[in-house]
């Protein structure tokens, strides 16, 4: 079944392609939800559920909700909501996830997905070796989350301009 | 008894610390009698000592007291070590008694300066130093007094220490004998890493063992030895300082840059005889020396117009005698010739002190005069001074040294002919300035009026050294007015006796002594008549000279050409190198990092962009780099 | 279901990896080019995924956690930066920001 | 313990100090006082406690980073104990000249002042050599931060030049101890940096005269020797009257210890392929300095380049070889610590009072304030080697056992005695001869100061009149420095076989 895979990995990559020439930045991050999803695809075909799930979730869902955020918080005034629900937006998006879509339900319809090489790393293996030789990594990470969480409360704070020097005069424009 | 010999240069110490510490609640007088007294009571004890070695001398003529172990290595044992013998009493004793009898001068003379008590106390710390010089027993202990009356040197020409000039004075009469300093500290490590020893003793035990007759280190420690020497005795060609050093007060003039610290140069050779007598030619050298400074010290003397540069000059004159004698073997001639020189000396130099206090400070001789009736004590006692200094025959001390020298000269192997002929023209010499300087200050009219009278002190210390002067030299007698032989036969102990006396010279020894007396007072005559009838060839003699009269004046330009040969050329170069060259490399290197940093910091422009295509052409460049091997 | 070559794997996250580098270069938005970071990381991990499968290791998946972590943050942090430099000059164009020069 | 309590005694006080500071300033300095004087009787205490069979008064050693053979290995001997009583000393005096000068941050300065001397004090113990250069490493960022905060004008710029200099060699100081430690490895199998072991390793003679030359730069830049002096100047005429002191006085020995603990023994052959060459630097040294020192006309920076002159002599003393010049050289490090810190901290009390280091602005100042011009005469009188003062012990043992190795170096380190003369002479006639100029007040001395120059004093008449107790102390440890271990080893061999 290897063609499943050349496709979904032509729809990754038309869809990044989209993503870095498209001029609008929502359609960027769309079509970037594609290239996520498609991804995870890979993984759940080259037997690491677990990842492929994590991908979805966290990156796909997460992170991009985390960029929406900012461009809402940012909230530029030509880019209002219904400008966002036009056709044109769904059209691209639309067909690639279409097409993804239409792979994943071939490849789960293959029936067994392991076979061959390719041995499925269950998602508690996953686990054991985290909390066990990778003990100290996974730490590692936490004090590398809270940083991060420290950083962007800090870097948020712009009210008394702490941060960051003043802008001079007519530099600010 | 002579346990206590380490006394004699404590107590000046004591006395010194009283003074330094106790500076502010001691009254002039308290001060006065605390100096002269330490002094004093040293003086006391080194007499004891000398009669105690007449009568009951200790072992082998000398004595060592250790006082602590100073440098205790395990190559090397330098000890505290106090030691006396004939040579070391003789001195000690001059410095003690004439020091005692400055001191007393000093008290009235002083009197009225605000820093009387600072004065006795550096007064007090130079005899202690110099009594530590001549009883060291080895020569660390030697350097510390050596160096140690340097300062006190140093520290009383700048006594006034307001005026720039006498700072330069002092600084310069320092540094000079620093040169000769080293010169002898050198001498001392070559004689230590030759002979492994710094003890005096020791070392001339062992340097007749170690070097042969005529060796090449026995030559250059002697005249490294000779060096040091030649730099605190104000010999050729280290004699600048000293007529500059006369910026101190007076009785300073007179117990250190006349009787006692300038002398310490001949102390030194004549304690280290035994390695001179291991090169003649050394011997040789520190004759010439002596004879060329005696006569270039003498013709400076005769122009000088300062009163006490001339006394000045004639000092370094008179030291270059002693080395004359020094370098002819002549070792008790020498010390001698040291002895009557300390007294009368040190009575030309209080006298003039007087001369000067008398008339408002005037230390110009030429606007001086018929000073003869108005103070005649001083007159009597200067007269007798110059007279000592002149060697008028048979009734001055300082006749008795000249002429044993002159003799001594004569027939020692070493010296001969020549010398004895520069000598007597020394002796000419010297009896043309004294008596010019009598002349001078005391005939003809008065110029300045007399403001002040020596005190009953002063006259009393004047008239001491006055007759001591004049009846002084009987200790020493030649042999066809009597042979008497007291101080030689008293050094003997510590140093070889004079030069051998072949038998039957008799006949030479009246000649050389008539016309040795005939020609001193020959010069002393015709400067009287010179002098005294207003005759114009005085004048005369003074226009044609004119020129070399300027050139004596100024010390032969041994001043200036120092000055343009060394000091200049070093003080130059210490101004342009002010920055440190060396740190010049080190401001190169930064300007260096600075211009790359501003050529780099070009390539920060601050745009994300590019810095993410440099990186990517890096990591670009990396990977072909990777793919090609 | 046959293997699919390691090879092509890593040619797709090869192909990623340009893609995002490009935009990364190429657009001066900031949210873009944080995006395109994103997909950097991304096509790293699934390099990693992809030998992890191929060895039948589990390391690669752990890796892409880490990758998934550091990514989480660097989206935190960054977006943070987003919204001050948006503050500050009113603006997204990174080109904007210059004054870091030296 | 007792020598870890040695070094963190002031480590401890210094942290205290900046604590306390913050609810009294009086607290802190006394607290300062109190750890530095405890330390300094401490010390004093083993002064006459007699060496164990190997030398050493007092061993500790405690395992740090064994995998790599690293201890906290610290012993006292006759030198370091010298050593570091006169660190102790001198930075007890330093808190008191500071008691009236240093308003600014007071905490931070003690602060640094006492780690300074905690650095320094360890340098002079350690026998582990990855703890030396911990210790060396440590005593140089209080100082940069001495110099940068409370210095004068130029601070910045000094402190920099001080800090890249001692890096610089610090690094060089380091890749040779690595190296060295290394090397050992290959031969005997055992990382280590373990002093005694190292002591015996046996080196080819290239690599022995590169690692050699590694500690002899670091060295010579801290002591410092020729044509890496050029630091110095800044540092100390920048430095707040403390720093000065700490510099010349302590900083400076740590460059002579090392030469003589470390470069001498580790490396015996290569040291003696240099000697002529250190003691050349070492001439070229003390004339050069001279020559600097007597043109400039900021006091401290005068006095700075005297430094640079004196420690010349510890160079030719080091590097003669003899028991001589080398009991030479530790008295002359303790009474150049004395003398050239009282001349700094009399240049200090000039500038608290008239406010510049300008030699053309003063003069006469006898007349004004005679104690302070006397004492400054003692002082200029012992920095250029008076008998009677330590420093004469020091030059003129050092030049003595010079003398039989180079004779015409030798002569030529001497005439610098003259070169001595001209500029200490010089700053007495330019500071306190003369008329005094414009009407200034010039208050004398008063108790305090008057109390820490005569212990300054005192240090320097009892160091030049009887320098036995130092000499004594000193012997053993000099003797064991200048042995080669493969020496000891075939002697203790030898008693051994004997029955």
């Amino acid at each position: 079944m290897n063609w499943m895979f050349y496709i979904v990995a032509a729809i990754t990559l038309i869809a990044t392609v989209r993503v870095i020439t498209h001029p609008n930045v929502v359609y960027a991050l769309l079509y970037f939800v594609v290239s996520l999803l498609s991804v995870a695809l890979i993984f759940y075909m080259i037997g690491a559920p677990f990842v492929a799930a994590l991908e979805v979730i966290i990156y796909a869902g997460a992170i991009l909700v985390l960029f929406l955020f900012v461009i809402m918080m940012l909230n530029f005034r030509e880019e209002h909501e219904t400008h966002w629900l036009r056709k044109r937006i769904w059209a691209g998006p639309g067909v690639l996830c279409a097409a993804l879509l239409a792979v994943t339900i071939a490849f789960i319809a293959q029936g067994p997905m392991v076979s061959g090489f390719y041995r499925t790393i269950e998602p508690s293996e996953v686990g054991n070796a985290l909390f066990g030789p990778y003990l100290i990594a996974v730490q590692l990470a936490a004090l590398l989350l809270l940083s991060g969480l420290v950083g962007s409360s800090h870097l948020r704070r712009h009210e008394r301009g702490s941060l960051l020097r003043k802008p001079e005069g007519g530099d600010s424009q | 008894m002579y346990d206590l010999l380490w006394l004699i240069p404590a107590l000046p110490f004591v006395g010194f610390l009283i003074l330094t510490l106790a500076a502010r609640s001691l009254s002039q007088r308290v001060a006065a009698v605390i100096a002269c007294g330490t002094v004093g009571v040293s003086a006391v004890l080194t007499l004891g000592m000398i009669a105690g070695f007449l009568w009951n001398p200790p072992a082998d003529y000398a004595h060592t007291v250790t006082l602590w172990q100073w440098m205790p290595l395990n190559s090397l044992e330098i000890a505290f070590n106090l030691r006396i013998d004939a040579l070391s009493l003789v001195m000690a004793s001059v410095i003690t008694v004439v020091g005692f009898l400055i001191h007393l001068y000093s008290s009235e003379y002083m009197q009225g300066d605000e820093a009387y008590t600072r004065f006795f106390a550096y007064l007090n710390l130079f005899v202690g130093f110099m009594l530590i010089l001549v009883m060291a027993d080895n020569f660390a202990l030697l350097l510390l007094g050596w160096e140690g009356v340097g300062l006190c040197s140093y520290l009383l020409i700048g006594f006034w220490y307001q005026k720039p000039e006498n700072g330069f004075a002092a600084r310069k009469a320092f540094v000079v004998t620093r040169i000769g300093d080293v010169s002898l500290l050198v001498a001392v490590f070559l004689i230590f890493s030759e002979l492994g020893t710094l003890q005096l003793s020791e070392v001339l035990a062992l340097a007749p063992d170690r070097w042969a007759e005529g060796s090449t280190t026995a030559w250059v420690v002697s005249l490294l030895l000779l060096g040091g020497a030649v730099g605190k005795s104000a010999q050729l060609p280290l004699q600048t300082w000293l007529p500059d050093a006369m910026a101190g007060p007076t009785p300073v003039s007179a117990l250190i840059h006349a009787a006692t610290m300038v002398t310490a140069g001949v102390y030194l050779i004549a304690r280290m005889h035994g390695i001179f007598e291991l090169s003649p030619s050394a011997m040789t050298v520190v004759a010439l020396v002596g004879t060329v400074t005696l006569l270039t010290a003498g013709c400076a003397a005769l122009v000088q117009s300062d009163i006490k540069r001339v006394l000045a000059y004639s000092t370094i004159s008179q030291l270059g005698y002693m080395f004359l004698a020094l370098g002819v073997g002549a070792w008790a001639g020498a010390l001698f010739h040291f002895m009557t020189h300390a007294w009368f000396k040190a009575l030309l130099f209080l006298a003039a002190g007087s001369v000067i206090a008398a008339l408002h400070h005037e230390q110009n001789i030429h606007r001086m005069g018929g000073l003869r009736k108005r103070l005649p004590v001083l007159f009597w006692t200067f007269v007798a001074g110059a007279a000592c200094l002149a060697a008028l025959p048979l009734v001055t001390s300082g006749f008795y040294s000249k002429e044993k020298i002159l003799w001594d000269v004569w027939i020692s192997p070493l010296g001969g002919p020549w010398f004895w002929s520069a000598a007597i023209l020394g002796a000419l010499i010297t009896a043309l300035y004294s008596t010019r300087l009598i002349m001078l200050v005391f005939f003809g009219e008065a110029k300045t009026e007399v403001s002040h009278r020596p005190g009953k002190r002063s006259s009393f210390v004047l008239i001491v050294l006055a007759v001591w002067s004049l009846i002084g030299g009987g200790i020493e007698v030649p042999h066809n007015f009597g042979h008497l032989t007291l101080l030689s036969n008293f050094l003997e102990t510590a140093i070889p006796a004079s030069v051998e006396l072949p038998p039957g010279l008799d006949l030479q020894l009246w000649i050389l002594l008539l016309v040795a007396s005939a020609i001193v007072t020959g010069g002393v005559l015709a400067t009287v008549w010179l002098y005294g009838s207003g005759s114009p060839l005085r004048q005369k003699i003074s226009d044609r000279t004119s020129g070399l009269q300027r050139f004596w004046l100024g010390g032969w330009g041994f001043d200036t050409a120092y000055d343009r040969l060394l000091v200049q050329p070093i003080v130059w170069l210490s101004q342009i190198n002010r920055r440190d060259g060396v740190d010049g490399l080190c401001r190169v290197a930064v300007s260096l990092g600075r211009t790359g940093h501003f050529l780099l910091s070009t390539t920060q422009q601050g745009r994300l962009r590019r810095y993410a295509i440099g990186i990517s052409a890096g990591a670009l460049a990396l990977l072909i780099l990777m793919l090609l091997q | 279901m046959t293997q699919i070559p390691l090879e092509h794997g890593l040619l797709l996250a090869s192909a990623l990896f340009t893609l995002g580098l490009l935009g990364f270069l190429v657009r001066r938005n900031l949210i873009i080019m944080l995006v395109c970071v994103e997909i950097m990381l991304n096509a790293a991990g699934l390099a990693f995924v992809m030998a992890g499968a191929h060895w039948g290791q589990v390391d690669g998946q752990i890796m892409f956690i880490f990758i998934l972590t550091m990514a989480a943050a660097e989206v935190a942090v960054g977006l943070a930066i987003i919204l001050q430099f948006h503050w500050r000059y009113q603006s997204l164009d990174v080109d904007q920001a210059s004054t870091m020069k030296g | 313990m007792t020598l870890a309590t040695l070094i963190a005694l002031p480590f401890a006080g210094g942290l205290l100090c900046w604590l306390t500071a913050r609810y009294s300033v009086a607290a802190c300095r006394w607290i300062a006082l109190l750890a530095l004087g405890i330390g300094l009787a401490w010390t004093l205490a083993y002064w006459n406690h007699g060496s164990g069979p190997d030398g050493w008064i007092l061993e500790e050693k405690i395992s740090w980073i064994p995998s790599l053979g690293i201890h906290f290995q610290l012993s006292l001997d006759g030198l370091s104990l010298l050593l570091i009583a006169l660190t102790f000393f001198l930075g007890l005096l330093s808190v008191l000249i500071s008691w009236h000068s240093i308003h600014e941050r007071v905490g931070f300065f003690h602060f640094n002042l006492l780690w300074i001397l905690a650095g320094t004090v360890g340098v002079f113990l350690a026998t582990d050599l990855f703890l030396f250069f911990f210790f060396w490493e440590m005593m140089v960022l209080p100082m940069f931060l001495l110099i940068g905060i409370w210095g004068h004008a130029n601070r910045n710029y000094a402190a920099v030049k001080f800090f890249l200099f001692t890096q610089a060699s610090g690094l060089l100081l380091l890749v040779a101890i690595v190296g060295l430690a290394f090397a050992h490895q290959q031969q005997t199998g055992q990382l280590t940096f373990d002093y005694n072991q190292l002591l015996g390793s046996q080196l080819q003679p290239l690599a022995e005269f590169w690692l050699m030359l590694g500690f002899f730069i670091a060295f010579a830049v801290k002591l410092p020797a020729f044509p890496f002096h050029t630091w110095l100047a800044d540092a100390h005429s920048e430095a707040p009257t403390a720093g000065s002191v700490i510099l010349a006085g302590i900083l400076l020995k740590t460059g002579g210890y090392g030469l003589l603990r470390f470069v001498l023994p580790l490396f015996p052959d290569a040291s003696e392929t240099i000697a002529p060459y250190a003691v050349l630097m070492g001439v070229i040294g003390i004339l050069y300095g001279a020559l600097l020192a007597f043109a400039q006309t900021d006091l401290k920076r005068l006095i700075a380049y005297t430094s640079v002159s004196h420690m010349g002599f510890i160079l030719l003393g080091v590097f003669a070889w003899n028991e001589v010049s080398q009991q030479g050289t530790v008295i002359q490090m303790i009474a150049h610590g004395l003398s050239t810190g009282a001349l700094f901290i009399l240049a200090g009390f000039i500038y608290e009072r008239i406010h510049t280091r300008d030699l053309d602005q003063m003069g006469g100042f006898r007349t004004l304030a005679p104690r302070l011009a006397a004492f400054a005469l003692f002082f200029a009188m012992a920095s250029l080697g008076l008998p009677g003062t330590g420093n004469f012990i020091g030059e003129f043992l050092i030049l003595l056992g010079t003398f039989r190795e180079h004779m015409v170096l030798t002569t030529l380190a001497a005439t610098g005695l003259v070169a001595a003369a001209v500029y200490s002479l010089w700053i007495v006639q330019k500071v306190f001869h003369g008329k005094p100029g414009k009407t200034q007040s010039l208050p004398d001395l008063n108790r305090m100061e008057t109390l820490i120059l005569t212990l300054l004093l005192l240090g320097l008449v009892g160091l030049g009149l009887y320098p036995r107790p130092v000499l004594d102390v000193a012997a053993g440890p000099l003797e064991a420095l200048r042995t080669p271990v493969y020496v000891t080893a075939v002697e203790t061999a030898l008693k051994e076989d004997a029955p």
